[in-house]
């Protein structure tokens, strides 16, 4: 299982700051388009970072993954 | 030990955040000190929410710290960021930057503040009176960028 | 009234400085701290004497903030530096400005503590193990400047 | 009179803080001269203040003037 954490506006719109998912072998990319799709959501501008360190869209995932939906930040 | 690089839901004191980067080779110390303004392109807010993916936030802080170890070697970096909900003047940010020569310390403290605003994973929702908005870009206007995060701020 | 512009015998709180600038139009506070250093050049200091002007060097540093507000109309400014004698690390001088937005608020620092090695009648007194020393330039590195004060300067 | 006030190294080769002498119509030149060579001083980078306002050397001065030398400043 892959651990989702999701914050600020992705958080509210999703109505949850977590899901699990038997995501194994997915890419970052098809993740995020699967979760596009399935809340009808534009993650073009979301980063996603995998156990805390932000990822490139083809990464791989894997059983144990923490997948960070990270909108712009806008801290400071 | 102290911690260089923190965020916490607490008021956060300035000396205290200086005292991190105080020391005797370094006779320039420079802070950025971010405050919640009350007015942005004319609109009044009446007070905000942060709101931060603490781990990875600080995790980010400290790297910024590394990048600014690496362009200014005799630097000393400290960095407290606040979240939670934040009156009208209250303190969201410090950055304190020690250095032994002055020019260093602006440097490198600005650069702080630029990359905490690209890559450290806080948000701010701005509370109005007539509605609220997580704000979503690193250029203090606009809600949304137009443009995807560049390359080089995924790292 | 608060007093933006001060010279104190007195250890400076950064804090109290800073907070003569905070408000609701500004959310960026820049801080720029001149401690103590222990070695410059390589020579030890064990620790050091401030004397000033003091009437005059208040109205200098006020001018300051004259020449400041010209150039950065929106900044608030105060400084405050402390005289007599200093231990390693101790705190000489706290410049603290505001300003609606952050780049401003590190140009506007930087000219102040410039300025004021330029034309705040305040002199350092440097105790090594060996001897003492009146510092005597603008420039941090030697004891007596070649040049001649410029005209700019002499306002 | 005229009232002339020494600092930092100024301060101690002298041997006083403050002097009071009859200078009046003096240019600020003049007066720098004159105390250079009264004291065997190096007055070349030092900056002269008029009540607290730096001045030029050729500003004439006048009785009840205080007149600072201001030695190259090192504060900050």
């Amino acid at each position: 299982m892959i651990t989702l954490l999701f914050f600020a506006y992705l958080k509210e719109t999703i109505g949850k700051e977590r899901l699990q998912l038997d995501a194994s072998s997915m890419t970052v990319k098809a993740l995020k388009q699967q979760l596009a799709s399935d809340y009808g959501l534009d993650l073009q501008h979301v980063m996603v970072a995998v156990n805390e360190e932000y990822a490139v869209d083809d990464r791989v995932l894997q059983a144990g993954d923490i997948v960070a939906f990270i909108p712009p930040v806008s801290g400071g | 030990m102290t911690t260089l690089f923190t965020i916490t839901d607490q008021p956060i004191s300035i000396e205290e955040v200086v005292h991190k980067v105080i020391r005797p080779e370094a006779g320039a110390v420079t802070t950025f000190i971010g405050t919640v303004r009350e007015l942005t392109n004319g609109k009044r807010t009446l007070f905000l929410q942060y709101e931060a993916y603490v781990s990875m936030a600080e995790k980010m802080l400290a790297q910024i710290g590394i990048e600014i170890k690496e362009r200014w070697p005799e630097a000393e970096v400290a960095i407290t960021h606040r979240i939670g909900r934040l009156e009208i003047s209250d303190i969201a940010v410090v950055i304190a930057v020690s250095t032994p020569h002055r020019k260093d310390a602006y440097e490198a403290n600005r650069y702080a503040i630029e990359r905490i605003k690209q890559i450290v994973p806080i948000w701010k929702k701005e509370y109005w009176e007539d509605g609220t908005e997580w704000v979503g870009n690193q250029l203090e206007t606009k809600a949304y960028p137009k443009g995807k995060p560049e390359g080089e701020d995924v790292v």
